[in-house]
């Protein structure tokens, strides 16, 4: 009987901790999906700076809790837990690519990326509720949480996605620079995931698809925009395009 | 026997069930032939001549009158055509006066009522769907205006798919067909603002207001 | 900015949805909890000792006095606990007086609505489900009591069982997974009749109420 | 334009048939499965021709939608609207072959099922309305309905899943006769399905798995009788099961 | 014994059905290749060169003369070769007399008979099917005429799309696939609107014959 | 043309293909055919009256005869008859003989050979796959027996079936089908020993030899 | 260039893995090989012979002490192999004393940490599944014990399932294939309720201890 | 025991086998990397400074004479990794001389037989496959070309696409994969054709070989 309870308690514990772990994914899955919204609109806004450093504290949110993952499972094994926060991991990877593909115009390294999740506990009440301090040179130590190269290829491969929606709303306003940088840059990275290829876990090479797609559009934008842009010299293309966008500007009064 | 009737009086629940569902698929059919006969009408839009008839609108208000089902757990059976009628009035309402039609509007429209509790209601991913399929519509519009020689009406509606869009971009849609069909969005905006272009390199867009037909 | 606004108020809208289901979820579990509970309380009528006590039934309905869910539209979330509560209710109601329990009894002893309208209620198809589930557990009660020596059980239980058999053949059962399970029902009538037979060859059937345990 | 209205008249035409013939398939099989539900109370009532009558009434009704259905194909390609009534007619099949097994114990032949659907134009007002009779000779010809071969096929792999249900019920109520003539008549189904094999079409081969099963229940309930029938000579066991009748007869009024 | 010889009889019907299905296969066979045969003489029309030779459609007419089969019930083994050759008939037909071919026509051209009882023939939806597969293919018409120079042709093509399209939109399909397949008509509409604009913006678009730009 | 000419070769070697598979689906369709009908003859080994005759044997001896294919890249489309009747040979041996058939006697019964260098063969999957459905109906036949009053055959098949068991525990299975049936093996030895049981706790049980049948 | 290094360093930690995987596979393939040994030499104990050997366990042992893996994140990939371990361990300690086997036991047979930091460990769930399998086996032996014509160790067995079923009842269990498979216990349950049942009508059932073997 | 013995035996050919298996699948995946490596190699023509280096070929040469498997059976195997070679050899042919891979220079490039009785081989279904698969290639490479300034090379693709598939229109495909692959086509002249039209319709075109390269 006590030998039962004991088994109760390994599982309790064990599905409490699961469930809190979903729970912080899917907060960080939601808050990472806002950031990227919120980045999206750098493409429409004229202070693109703020747009930036307001998606920068939504990320710190976001680094918070992953820090709380990273306490729940100081001591455990970490790919026990791993399905609980994969999801929110991923988003966040996706969400720190973006705003840093937005800001320096290149790949965040995986690097990167964990180094970023190093955290110093300097205050003591920081500390989740529902979990014991047991062994007390923790403190020292810095939390750190590492994002699996899995994850990170997961999370690149789906920001992929996003740079393509970023470079249909560029042209759809009238900026002709960013498709062809990011059409340069996603044949980048759809190379690298070509010659990872199937060496990858399955859900890698079934991103290669909708990453093909991705890559396909961004390139057919470009083409677009070649092809229109041949009609005019590109730097009466540039005027025609701000007289434009100022066009926009006045009208938002209106209607 | 006691067991025997209480067993009678659910197959009588039962077969009541059934019957609904029947009644369901018949409004269903009727709204569906409507609602393609009022689009037909409104493809005119597309032509030179234009569109300028909305008498079809009233046959939906008086059709759907006649919807009395109050149970929306049959809602998968109209999602789609309830779709394709906020699409529709969400159209017309532009078409006349080229601002957004609100969800309130396109229930009075149909009469039918917003509170779900209050039986038939529109859901706000069918409310969406139908304005986004109203998006793409003016996408196509935008490249016939200029066809027919309306250079200004093209500005006007970049002006309004554009604030559609930033409209959009404020929703956190989970809903995987909606989202879907947001990307879609990004397209009708992109192929309008082709057209801006072509227009302006061209020397043919026209403040709107200033110039225009209208 | 009127468009903005509109959209605004429609994320509003979204995001309620999805708390309402988080809910949900966390309701679900409990009542999956308390569920298992009652069912361990309830495995002792299988012992020789017998089932004796009734208060977990207390349990359940206040537990579910809380649910102040009124969208009948995510049935689909909670349908598998209530057959499960169902079930519990009818086992207990079985045990406590050897009749059936009707659908209202099942909705007074959980506390909720039979109404669809006002909110969280009880299917028929639940219902159903839930006295299937406790005609196998009679079955099995039925093998029990003959081991533990109770031998006029099993005559009681072969007339309740019928009864019901014949109860559910005035139903004209369309939906699949009900019929499946029904068919499961003439198993159990099956096993019970030939407890009855093993009974009668040996000269252990008695006429119920004039010998027995009880 | 006036070939357009042409082409939606056909269009109607054949669309508004369509669904007269999907309601009545739709009728036919509702009736059709009542009057099963009803046959399988031979099981548990004292008097089994009162049952038997009353089916056959209801099988009287489903012959006339079946009526119906052939008016409304004459002049027509059977074969076009066959997809519209195949469920209803197929349910037939399994309907009357139940009734006819129930009375005869034996398969109710394709010609057998045929023949009682040549109907005797008898009465004019008894035509369908929307039906325009507009060959004059076809008045003195009867009507009369043709099950294809596919048709008889499916209707008896389904009409042995009601045997199996007759088999398992009549062990319940204690007739040790039925159960050991079910196994015979099923096996020779099953054997002659067997022998079709996978010549005839998908849907057919589709149902040997489920008709399978049902042998196989009704087998094991032989068995089982047979089994338990071996601790007590069969003339004691007809003894105990007819005091079990009387003993559920009895108790109906308790409770 | 009796079951066994009924089953022997079905049997037997099955195998010669059977039989008609192997000998429908091999006509089919044989008009597909001759479908694909003409089909690659039609490319042409796409190439610079154009389409000149209406030779192979003699072809079909005599191969289809030996088809005797008279079973409608093996209507789907045929109807998927049949639309294939009703859309060459009617691309045909378009490209020497720009008329939408009837369905009398297609059927003389094939060989085949109308009316159902006296064997093969030509439903309405293959016919209609058909149709709809050319639409597609003068899209991609229309795009290639203006790479061959010929500014002409699209402004025709859309004019005979946009009738095409509303006759449709007055059918009240049922059919599911020839509904699918006249959804994407839309998208053919669209493709011919965007070259016909592209012609207009650049001042290339003339009325067919007339002469002169808008 | 050299790129019409390349491809006007590979529709040779298509062709030449297609032939093959045409003549190969005519015999399978035979052999088919043949087994059917002999498994119409064992199936009376359920009856009462039991199993006799083994003159359908010779008539797969002899049709198999005439296939001369030697291609193993079509394994596919033959598989299936094959391991049909490898069963049939499988059952046949049995009921004769009461042992295990091997795969060399396969293979001489249906006249193919083992080496599939040589051409037409029986892969040791095919084989076993027989022998599985041959386990499958030994556990019906155990049952049904009991029904024709022989309780020794259903010892005899156990000790039988486990020997069989024991010897597929000593495969170390990797193909994914195989597997599967493997699992169901399972299923029918625990079936055979619930019939064994049922017999022994009833005293009906007899050691097979020592009492003989019925 | 920098993207392409990137990629080359993932690609450098994913082959690592591969390997790692392949070494896993190699392990697996082995002890999978071992655990059908032990088990063939387990199923005599079906058989009226008995079981007595326990010598196969100590292959478990020398094998598994080869394994140095510590990467709990392969656990999927030998957590199969370890489930069966795991039941082949409790069937045998259930087999030589009539008890469960606690998982620190498991552990201690094959030579494995429970410490997940010190490596290769035994997860809870899988130290449970195993008991679950022994009890689906158990029920097997309850029946085949009967056919041997030892009638006391249906009843041992029956109490021990009792307390086993009702020891799980206390476990909310979220892991899903755990779940299922506790729902096969039921199944076990009844079977061997039937057994002892069986035994029981006959006056065979004496208790356990009291009155010995037959 | 005759059935062990006979099963130990069955054990050592699936042991066999299991290692060519073992064999064959560390082929591929060497001979997979490869074709990830040179299809990177391969990528730059894409970017405007287009494809130089056609070393890369050279390795698959090599890499491919190591292969000495002479069982087709195992071509379910290794058939992507070979459609995956066929596709680069022809695409590294086509972008060094603008011409069509012969199936023999495939095999000559790869050091395979195509002969099939002499092992390893290309089965015309393989190297199809490949050429479809460069066809789509072939069309991204022209909306890429023309980004690049390459205002010629499309129409030099669109020929070279044209003949292709007038090619494939030849050819009877039963074969369901790749008929599937060969629809594609379609849309890959398709788009093809856009971008010549838009070339067109901007005075962009240019015959190929009057002009030259921008
Ligand atoms: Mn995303
Ligand atoms: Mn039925």
């Amino acid at each position: 009987m006590s030998k039962k309870e004991a088994f109760q308690q390994e599982l309790d514990t064990k599905h409490d901790k699961y469930e809190r772990l979903v729970k912080l994914s899917r907060d960080i899955t939601i808050e990472s999906k806002r950031t990227i919204f919120l980045l999206h609109r750098v493409t429409s806004v004229p202070d693109v700076e703020e747009v930036l450093a307001e998606s920068e504290d939504k990320l710190d949110g976001v680094k918070l809790k992953i820090k709380l993952i990273a306490l729940e499972l100081i001591g455990e094994d970490l790919y026990q837990y791993h399905r609980a926060f994969t999801p929110g991991i991923q988003e966040y990877v996706e969400a720190v690519s973006f705003q840093h593909f937005i800001k320096e115009r290149s790949l965040i390294s995986l690097e990167q990326i964990n180094k970023d999740l190093i955290f110093i506990e300097d205050k003591k009440n920081e500390e989740p509720e529902g979990l014991s301090s047991d062994s007390q040179d923790e403190k020292d130590k810095p939390v750190c949480f590492q994002v699996t190269p899995t994850d990170y290829l997961l999370g690149v491969a789906d920001l992929t996605g996003e740079l393509m929606r970023l470079c249909i709303s560029s042209v759809g306003n009238g900026d002709i620079d960013t498709p062809f940088e990011l059409s340069q840059f996603l044949r980048q990275v759809y190379d690298g995931f070509s010659y990872i290829g199937n060496t990858g876990p399955y859900e890698v090479s079934k991103k290669l698809y909708t990453l093909k797609q991705s890559l396909g559009k961004v390139e057919d934008a470009c083409y677009a925009l070649k092809v229109r842009g041949s009609e005019i010299p590109k730097h009466m293309l540039a005027d025609v395009f701000s007289t434009r966008a100022a066009l926009v500007e006045s009208d938002e009064g209106i209607s | 026997m006691s067991v025997n009737e209480m067993f009678s009086g659910i197959q009588g629940f039962l077969s009541a069930d059934q019957d609904v569902r029947e009644d369901i698929r018949k409004v269903v059919q009727g709204l569906e032939q409507t609602a393609r006969e009022i689009l037909t009408v409104l493809q005119s839009v597309h032509q030179a001549s234009g569109f300028k008839d909305n008498e079809p609108l009233m046959r939906v208000f008086v059709l759907s009158l006649s919807l009395s089902l109050s149970l929306s757990r049959f809602h998968e059976h109209w999602r789609f055509v309830l779709q394709r009628l906020a699409f529709l009035a969400a159209f017309v309402v532009y078409l006349e006066s080229e601002t957004l039609v609100t969800r309130e509007e396109v229930t009075q429209i149909l009469g039918i009522e917003v509170n779900r509790e209050k039986g038939f209601h529109l859901d706000i991913e069918d409310y969406l769907s139908g304005v986004l399929t109203m998006a793409s519509e003016l996408s196509r519009l935008a490249v016939n205006s200029v066809t027919a020689g309306d250079y200004s009406r093209p500005l006007r509606i970049s002006n309004f798919i554009n604030e559609l869009d930033s409209g959009f971009r404020l929703l956190n849609l989970k809903n995987d067909p909606l989202r879907k069909r947001y990307d879609g969005l990004k397209y009708d905006v992109k192929k309008i603002e082709e057209v801006v272009y072509d227009l302006s390199i061209r020397g043919l867009a026209r403040e709107p207001g200033s110039g225009g037909e209208e």
